[in-house]
């Protein structure tokens, strides 16, 4: 029988520093290839035996057949690990767990605005490489993304070299404060969003830290945007990521089978206890 | 993950004999985390060091084992090595695979076994290990030696001629101390009073130097650097500044009834004295228990006597705080108590002496002015067998296990005396080994028995008694396989020596160990024989065991050389191993502080954040200078607030885990 | 019970830096032997030892604990092992109102002097927990067999 | 009971309309006599609802931890047995006193509803339906108090809080543990025991802590059983006042209390008399020492 | 229908364990619990209810999910064998069988839970219908017959003499596996139920709780159950302890947990419990800070989310252990009356 705790083995193949805090991990199936395929979106659950398991959003996106890809942010038990442990390692990885975003449903044939701050790209960088590889399937591709700083941008190297090279997507970047080596927009994301008056078209994409979710939202309906146009993935504690263990409710709502994707106006239906 | 690196020291064959090393290296490399496990001849030595050195560097290592000897020995070596590779020092674990394994197990197979088990203890240790940054102290630039026999002097001034300050506590009203007692010093009969005073003399003008007699310390506190101790200065009843010594109020006293300490109580002083005509600082003192004035309020003969106007029957204890860097213990020795040798009669007869207050009767300045005269009845004796071995050397439980080292050749030299002096008195000595290991000290004692014809009886003596006024002393000549038993006019015996008791409280107060005899332990037997094992602390004189008086200044010299080398630092590093306090755990309850033996832990109102926790609350705060790292605090602790660098919960864990495995 | 053969106790001992780590030193160099089924662990002072670490010991498979520190009086901390002595009292009482064989931990005062009384203290505590058999009162079955 | 209910509320009423107190700690009427629920009331409207009965129990002090961080001071209704908790909480700062207006109220003994379930109370003697804890009662006297309001109290010869202890101390080895075998296997782990008792009063408990090295939730076997109880146990040796809470909340009816009477027991004869809670500002037998206390080897001497 | 005579029960125990196990109320320490069944121990088979409902011995407090070993960077799974044994469950209450239902829909939903999918396969439930109901049950509200409880055998005592009825393929098996021990009831039987469905109906009708009024729980009412200023009040008092949760049939939460054995890892998952501080806590924080929230969730979920999810059905089964056992007697009827309001209101 398969159980859905337990987990599959896989083996980390690749590991890049991508911020201080911040290492992007690649993970293939022992015999190579992807331990099992998944949607933008969506999300896994990664433990190391006598560390810890958490939840973490696959930020490669489902086109690569190769591996899946990581962006993990140092702040606990696990991550530490994960960011002490060198290639080579083996690692348990379960899932795909969640709902992800709709790429296949809503967002098809949409122009599409990406608003992610510090490792919230994270979840994102899935969907807009999907929306690369299939950029026939959807409208204009609009990407802000925001962070403290310029070396706490996650895979910065990635937004230069591909996603800002893309004709037809525009990428806008800002830091918190500024800093010397830097000659692009400084300031918070709500406010550049409302700086850069986006038509309230399509669909919008946010991802971040709660506070910045809370005032870009703001932005966006100042600008126009209905709630029912702006999607987000959330992150609560969660043990065994098939609706079962009972602590990542939102309302009647479990958050890593009913969501982690949930669109605003969903969203705001339930209680505020997240 | 930590990236360990193992390595395991022969010791020559100390640890390669009875430990298969190379199975203990081998086993390591398995263990999750170890990325590096080797052997070596000597770890400890040049090469040993440079091989972990690279290693750290090859294999980018986080965190060392060196499975050696004791911790004791050489974690500060194996630490400075990491350090001098950019490894923290405190990422250096030891597993001790000599003297708690390869000297205890013959078998080894179990030696290996044991080795590994211990190693891999470490391995779960350090990989649990944080590097620590080492602090400092300033460091407070003044000496306290406690005692002001020939110990304490010398070391005060060794300390004081190096430029500084140095206060000496003595707890009899002069400095001196038991070397001012004796008449002559062994072997060159050198007139012991005559090559001491000068020396007090020079103590009591160095301006570094201030002594302070009749006082005792109450309370110590503080660290290495930085102690902070209490000091009462009991009551003389004379000023000291106004006081010239002149003596006439000893004249006028009309309580004579007082012993006379110094001379052993062989004869009375007055209840106002000044101990010996050389005493220093030379002033008197009244001692309450015999002054009339003090205890019945009538008298005051001596305030009217005085010139000066230096009595003062109000005068109180005085309690002061001073502070140190260094402290130094000379708080010499006693004679042994005899009661538990009632054999020897010497509570049955008063011309059964000790050999301290033979060397009164002897002293020119003593109770007979030098005449050697029975105490019983002022006769001339014409017998006198001196006993050695008077309580040392007895594992029976009554005396002590340890030779008093001192006695041979002080009985050499009574006998010498004697027979120098008085030629027609016959000495007999019984003795179980002369021991005379000593510059010139066997020459001495062949010259008592060759040139003075001392009567050596080697032997045991059973019993002393008193009959009629002479005295019989049954005892066993072994060489001639006979039973003895002689007529003494006195019978002196040679009791053994041990600490004085002040020491042992003092060594609670200073958190100082001590042997089970009451002598303060050495940092180590050989190499630190003059340091205690707490810092700061220092040796000197019979507090640290028997010695002769070159000896004693020898070490008081050594004592304060380290003294000097301590105080000549601005600054000392202090050990990062030390209690720290997780504020988001803490509950404020104050049970840490009450058992901090150093006042470490304070508290504090302030606002604590933390996931889901934004308040303010009382928490505990540890002083990293004052903290020690005992650990008490860690154990009352429930919340696990408080835990202990160096030796956290985790870690002590992680090594119980890896030992019952 | 059946005690087996070949069976050893494990033994943890707590030593205290200064003293009873000192003492074990010089049983060592004085070459005074004591079973292998003694391990040691460095401590500063007997006051660092957790009853968490005791219980954590009979956890993992150990069948005596022993706690050595400095004699009273002597703490190099001045009062640590008077705290120790208390809670080391009182819990072993605790165990012993829960039924476990109190022959099973013990306190010993051990000086850096005495590593003559240290390896007799450790012969004797081995021999007493040897009589006593496997902890089986204080075990933690999950720890006692390798899994599957 | 009713009359010194109305005396309470007559005093908690006047002292919020001075504004001298801001909130009432005391008991909220249940939907039955015997289900009465500790309770904050910030108005006068709501103490309409406040109620003394004979069942309550509860030990108010603990939620005072809570209280010291609100603002102004909250009146408490403390019995005497809970005041020795409170001095214990105040001791060790965890319930700050100016905070706190300590409304002495008198306890006549409070009744155990698992005892009283289904009886005639007109039947049998007050003393069969007693808490447990209310047999080996402290006394009337309360330790602390700003004011203190009169009425009966419990009439009724205290028994020996330790001749169970010492019952058990009795038997051999082998039948003591397995009696504190049954009853530990039963525990539930459900934490009431803990979360109830004013002693257990960390932030946040070893248990809890996944970085202490001990946090577990469930006892997996025996030995974690063993090993909640004993180091709970040990947490609160010396802090203990024996408010016998614990074992009136365990749903399993384990009775804890045995474990910390046991060390109160040995404190008692080792180190002198000791009650925690007595008064503030006590230094407990576990945070001090006699240089002539009994070496381990001593004070475990005799029975094998 | 079949019977057997009460003081028969020991002969009905010792079949029923000969083959499999067999659980069923035990009296131990004042307390009753289910346990295994052994002829020493103490048999409380009518006792009104136990301490822990039978919901343990399908979904045990703590229960291995799989282990693992760690070699140097490798990692090897060993999986942990399903449990495969035989049992039987007797005496559950009307409640506690429909609590089954509860935790069916939660664990055999998909992905199905394979542990407790096993023990149910493996478990055969004979209930016991209720006659002596206590003041604090409440099954009624929750449109709980406690005299036809389910299950796979139904039981009733009545006048000394225990009547047995398979209601299921497992629960016929079972009892053709008892061979000749129990007898036919016959038309008396039904007699029998019949009495004692109106008995126990009219002691159910004269508890403290009857009529107890949910209507106000409806998942249309979420947001506002949710923001119901009356929380506040009813969890200040909260211990925050697990008793209600673990003393309860229903409530499913778990956490799964390493454990180091020393010779490798154990993962098992134990009960958790909304209750408890750390339940949602995460490093930055947690979205239910105070006992307000988790108060809160728990009894929201047990009236409103659950039924959201559920078609309209309640995660709790009135069974009243709560009632009884909470230290502060804060528990879901009194969170029912304030919030649904009091008929009488």
């Amino acid at each position: 029988m398969s159980e859905a705790l337990i987990p599959m083995l896989g083996v980390v193949t690749a590991i890049r520093q991508d911020t201080p805090d911040v290492k992007t991990f690649r993970v293939e199936a022992l015999g190579g290839g992807k331990c099992f395929e998944h949607m933008p979106g969506q999300c896994a659950m990664l433990s190391i035996p006598g560390v810890g398991e958490a939840m973490f959003s696959i930020t490669s996106s489902p086109t690569v057949k190769e591996y899946m890809e990581f962006s993990i942010k140092k702040c606990g038990c696990l991550t530490d690990w994960l960011h002490r442990m060198d290639v080579g390692q083996q690692i348990l990885i379960r899932g795909p767990y969640g709902n992800g975003f709709p790429v296949e449903g809503e967002l098809k044939g949409q122009n599409l605005l990406f608003i992610a701050g510090g490792i919230g790209l994270a979840p994102l960088r899935s969907v807009i490489n999907y929306c690369r590889h299939y950029r026939q399937n959807y409208g204009n591709i609009q990407i802000l993304y925001g962070s403290r700083s310029k070396d706490d941008l996650v895979d910065y190297q990635e937004i230069l070299d591909e996603w800002m090279q893309d004709e037809g997507i525009k990428v806008y970047l800002t830091i918190d404060r500024a800093q010397e080596g830097w000659d692009g927009h400084v300031g918070f994301v709500p406010s550049y969003v409302e700086e850069l008056g986006f038509d309230p078209q399509g669909k919008v994409l946010v991802c971040g830290p709660p506070i910045m979710i809370k005032f870009t939202l703001q932005s966006l309906e100042k600008l126009g945007f209905t709630k029912q146009q702006v999607f987000t993935t959330m992150e609560l504690r969660m043990k065994c990521g098939v609706g079962k263990c009972g602590r990542c409710n939102i309302g009647d709502k479990y958050v890593c089978k009913d969501g982690p994707v949930f669109r605003f106006d969903e969203l705001s239906e339930l209680p505020d206890e997240y | 993950m930590q990236r360990i690196g193992v390595f395991v020291c022969w010791c020559g064959s100390n640890i390669a004999g009875p430990v298969d090393v190379e199975r203990v290296a081998e086993a390591m490399k398995s263990v999750p985390g170890v990325v590096h496990s080797t052997t070596y001849q000597y770890m400890c030595s040049e090469v040993g060091q440079s091989r972990i050195m690279e290693a750290i560097k090859e294999h980018q290592l986080t965190g060392v084992v060196v499975c050696s000897c004791s911790p004791r020995m050489h974690e500060n070596t194996f630490r400075k090595t990491a350090q001098r590779a950019g490894l923290n020092p405190y990422m250096v674990e030891i597993a001790n695979i000599r003297e708690q394994c390869s000297w205890i197990h013959k078998d080894k197979e179990v030696g290996t076994q044991k080795a590994i088990v211990l190693a891999k203890a470490a391995v779960a240790k350090v990989m649990l290990n944080t590097p620590l940054q080492a602090g400092t102290s300033p460091v407070i630039k003044r000496a306290l030696v406690i005692g002001g026999g020939i110990a304490g002097i010398q070391t005060a001034l060794d300390i004081a001629d190096a430029g500084y300050e140095v206060d000496i506590v003595e707890k009899s009203p002069t400095i001196g101390g038991r070397m001012a007692q004796l008449d002559k010093t062994f072997p060159t009969l050198d007139c012991s009073a005559c090559i001491l005073t000068p020396k007090m003399v020079d103590a009591a003008q160095n301006e570094k130097i201030d002594i302070i007699s009749y006082a005792q310390v109450e309370k110590v506190s503080g660290f290495v650097g930085n102690f902070t101790v209490t000091i009462r200065k009991k009551a003389r009843f004379v000023d000291e500044l106004k006081c010239t010594g002149c003596g006439a109020c000893m004249e006028k006293c009309p309580s004579k009834k007082g012993k006379n300490e110094f001379n052993m109580g062989l004869n009375n002083r007055t209840a106002i004295y000044i101990p010996f005509a050389q005493a220093i600082p030379n002033v008197a003192v009244i001692d309450p228990e015999q002054c009339l004035k003090l205890k019945t309020g009538k008298c005051g003969l001596c305030e009217r006597v005085c010139s000066a106007g230096a009595i003062n029957y109000k005068q109180e204890d005085e309690v002061f705080e001073r502070q140190y860097g260094a402290i130094v213990a000379a708080t010499g020795f006693k004679p042994i108590d005899l009661d538990a040798f009632d054999e020897y009669g010497y509570s049955q007869s008063k011309d059964v002496v000790t050999s301290l207050e033979f060397e009164r009767i002897m002293n020119a300045a003593g109770p007979t002015g030098g005449q050697l005269v029975r105490p019983s009845d002022g006769k001339h004796p014409h017998e006198i067998v001196f006993i050695q071995c008077v309580g040392s050397r007895d594992t029976s439980g009554c005396g002590k296990p340890y030779c008093s080292k001192i006695c041979c050749m002080y009985t050499a030299k009574h006998a010498m005396l004697v027979r120098d002096k008085y030629p027609d008195v016959n000495v007999h000595v019984f003795y179980i080994d002369v021991r005379t290991p000593g510059k010139n000290f066997d020459e001495f004692y062949r010259r008592a028995v060759e040139q003075y014809g001392v009567d050596y009886i080697k032997g045991m003596v059973g019993k002393v008694f008193p009959e009629g006024d002479k005295l019989i002393v049954q005892g066993s000549d072994l060489i001639n396989g006979k039973q003895l038993a002689l007529q003494a006019d006195m019978v002196v015996l040679a009791a053994a020596i041990e600490p004085d008791p002040s020491a042992r409280k003092l060594a609670t107060m200073l958190t100082a160990s001590m042997d089970t005899n009451d002598f303060f332990t050495e940092a180590h037997p050989k190499l630190r024989p003059v340091e205690s094992p707490t810092a700061g602390v220092f040796l000197s004189g019979v507090c640290q065991g028997p010695k002769d008086i070159p000896e004693t200044v020898a070490q008081a010299g050594a004592a304060a050389s380290k003294v000097i080398g301590l105080l000549a630092k601005d600054h000392l590093v202090t050990n990062p191993c030390v209690a720290q306090s997780n504020e988001l755990l803490c509950n404020g309850c104050s049970q840490c502080e009450r058992v901090c033996p150093y006042g470490a832990i304070s508290y504090v109102e302030k606002e604590i954040r933390g996931p889901g926790v934004r308040e303010v609350r009382r928490v505990a705060q540890v002083n990293p200078a004052v903290c020690q790292g005992c650990g008490a605090c860690t154990v009352t602790c429930p919340s696990g607030a408080m835990d202990l660098q160096g030796f956290s919960n985790l870690q002590i864990m992680a090594e119980v885990d890896a030992i019952c495995k | 019970m059946q005690v087996r053969q070949d069976w050893k106790p494990k033994i943890v001992a707590f030593c205290c830096n200064w003293c009873s780590y000192a003492g074990a030193d010089l049983a060592g160099s004085s070459r005074r032997s004591y079973p292998a089924d003694v391990k040691i662990i460095r401590v500063p002072c007997s006051c660092r030892v957790n009853p968490l670490f005791i219980l954590r010991a009979f956890q993992r498979g150990a069948d005596g604990v022993i706690i050595c520190g400095c004699h009273p009086g002597d703490c190099h901390y001045t009062s640590g092992n008077y705290y120790a002595r208390r809670r080391m009292t009182l819990l072993f009482k605790m165990l012993e109102y829960l039924g476990i064989e109190k022959g099973r931990t013990r306190v010993e005062w051990v000086s850096a002097a005495e590593g003559a009384k240290f390896s007799s203290v450790m012969n004797d505590f081995v021999q007493t927990v040897t009589a006593l058999g496997e902890n089986v009162k204080l075990e933690d079955l999950r720890c006692k067999e390798p899994l599957n | 009971m009713q009359g010194t209910a109305q005396l309470i509320l007559e005093r908690a009423r006047e002292l919020m309309q001075s504004g001298q107190i801001q909130r009432v700690l005391g008991w909220e009427k249940g939907e039955f006599e015997h289900d009465p629920t500790p309770a904050f009331f910030e108005s006068e409207e709501e103490l309409q609802n406040f109620c003394y009965n004979d069942y309550c129990g509860a030990n108010l002090s603990k939620y005072l931890i809570a209280a010291s961080k609100l603002e102004g001071k909250t009146l408490v209704c403390i019995k005497p047995c809970d005041s020795y908790s409170l001095n214990q909480l105040i001791t060790e700062h965890r319930v700050n006193r100016e905070k706190v207006f300590v409304l002495a109220v008198p306890c006549p003994g409070m009744l155990d509803p698992v005892k009283t379930e289904g009886k005639d109370l007109s039947q049998g003697e007050r003393k069969d339906y007693l808490l447990d804890k209310c047999l080996c009662c402290k006394g009337a006297e309360h330790k602390i108090a700003d004011e203190t309001i009169e009425g009966p109290s419990l009439d009724l010869a205290p028994e020996d809080r330790f001749a169970q202890v010492r019952e058990l101390e009795a038997l051999s080895p082998q039948e003591r543990f397995d009696f504190w075998r049954g009853e530990l296997s039963r525990c539930i782990r459900c934490n009431a025991c803990r979360n109830v008792c004013p002693a257990c009063s960390c932030v946040k408990c070893v248990f809890d802590n996944p970085n202490s090295g001990v946090s577990s939730k469930a006892s997996a076997d025996d030995f974690e059983e063993n090993m909640f109880h004993i180091i709970r146990a040990f947490h609160v040796a010396g802090r203990c006042t024996d408010c016998g809470e614990c074992s009136r909340v365990c749903p399993q009816r384990i009775p804890l209390h045995l474990l910390n009477r046991k060390f109160i027991a040995d404190i008692d004869e080792l180190y002198g008399e000791y009650q925690a809670g007595e008064e503030a500002e006590q230094r407990s037998p576990l945070v001090n020492y006699q240089t002539t206390d009994k070496e381990p080897s001593d004070a475990l001497k005799g029975r094998g | 229908m079949k019977k057997i005579a009460e003081n028969r029960l020991p002969e009905l125990y010792q079949a029923l364990s000969a083959e499999r196990k067999l659980y069923l109320p035990l009296e131990e320490g004042g307390v009753v619990g289910y346990g295994l069944y052994s002829p020493e121990k103490k048999t409380a088979l009518t006792a009104p209810s136990t301490v822990k409902s039978p919901k343990e011995l399908f979904f045990p407090q703590v229960e291995g999910v799989v282990n693992f070993q760690m070699q140097g960077k490798n990692i090897d799974i060993l999986p942990i064998e399903m449990p495969k044994e035989d049992f039987v469950v007797m005496g559950v209450r009307a409640c506690d069988v429909r609590s089954f239902d509860v935790l069916d829909r939660v664990f055999l939903s998909d992905p199905v839970d394979g542990y407790y999918a096993a023990r149910r396969e493996h478990g055969t439930i004979v209930s016991l219908a209720c006659d002596q109901p206590q003041n604090s049950c409440f099954c009624e509200a929750f449109g709980i017959d406690a005299a036809a409880p389910a299950g796979d055998v139904r039981c009733f005592i009545r006048e000394g003499v225990l009547y047995w009825q398979a209601l299921t393929d497992k629960g016929q098996a079972l009892t053709d596996s008892l061979f000749g021990l129990l007898e036919e009831a016959g038309p008396a039987g039904q007699e029998q139920q019949e009495a004692f469905t109106a008995e126990t109906k009219e002691k159910l009708q004269a508890l403290p709780y009857h009529g107890l009024d949910l209507s106000a729980f409806t998942p249309d009412r979420l947001g506002e159950l949710f923001h119901d200023p009356k929380w506040k009040k009813l969890s200040q008092a909260c211990l925050g302890c697990g008793s209600c949760t673990f003393v309860c049939p229903t409530c499913q939460c778990y956490d799964v947990r390493d454990f180091d054995t020393g010779h490798g890892i154990q993962r098992y998952r134990c009960w958790d419990s909304c209750m408890y501080s750390d339940f949602t806590m995460m490093a930055h924080g947690t979205p239910r800070p105070t006992q307000l929230e988790k108060f809160r969730q728990r009894f929201m979920h047990k009236l409103v989310y659950f039924p959201s999810n559920n078609e309209g059905m309640y995660s709790c089964v009135g069974c009243g252990r709560c009632v009884r056992k909470c230290p502060i007697h804060m528990h879901i009827v009194k969170v029912i009356k304030a919030l649904g309001g009091k008929k009488d209101e």
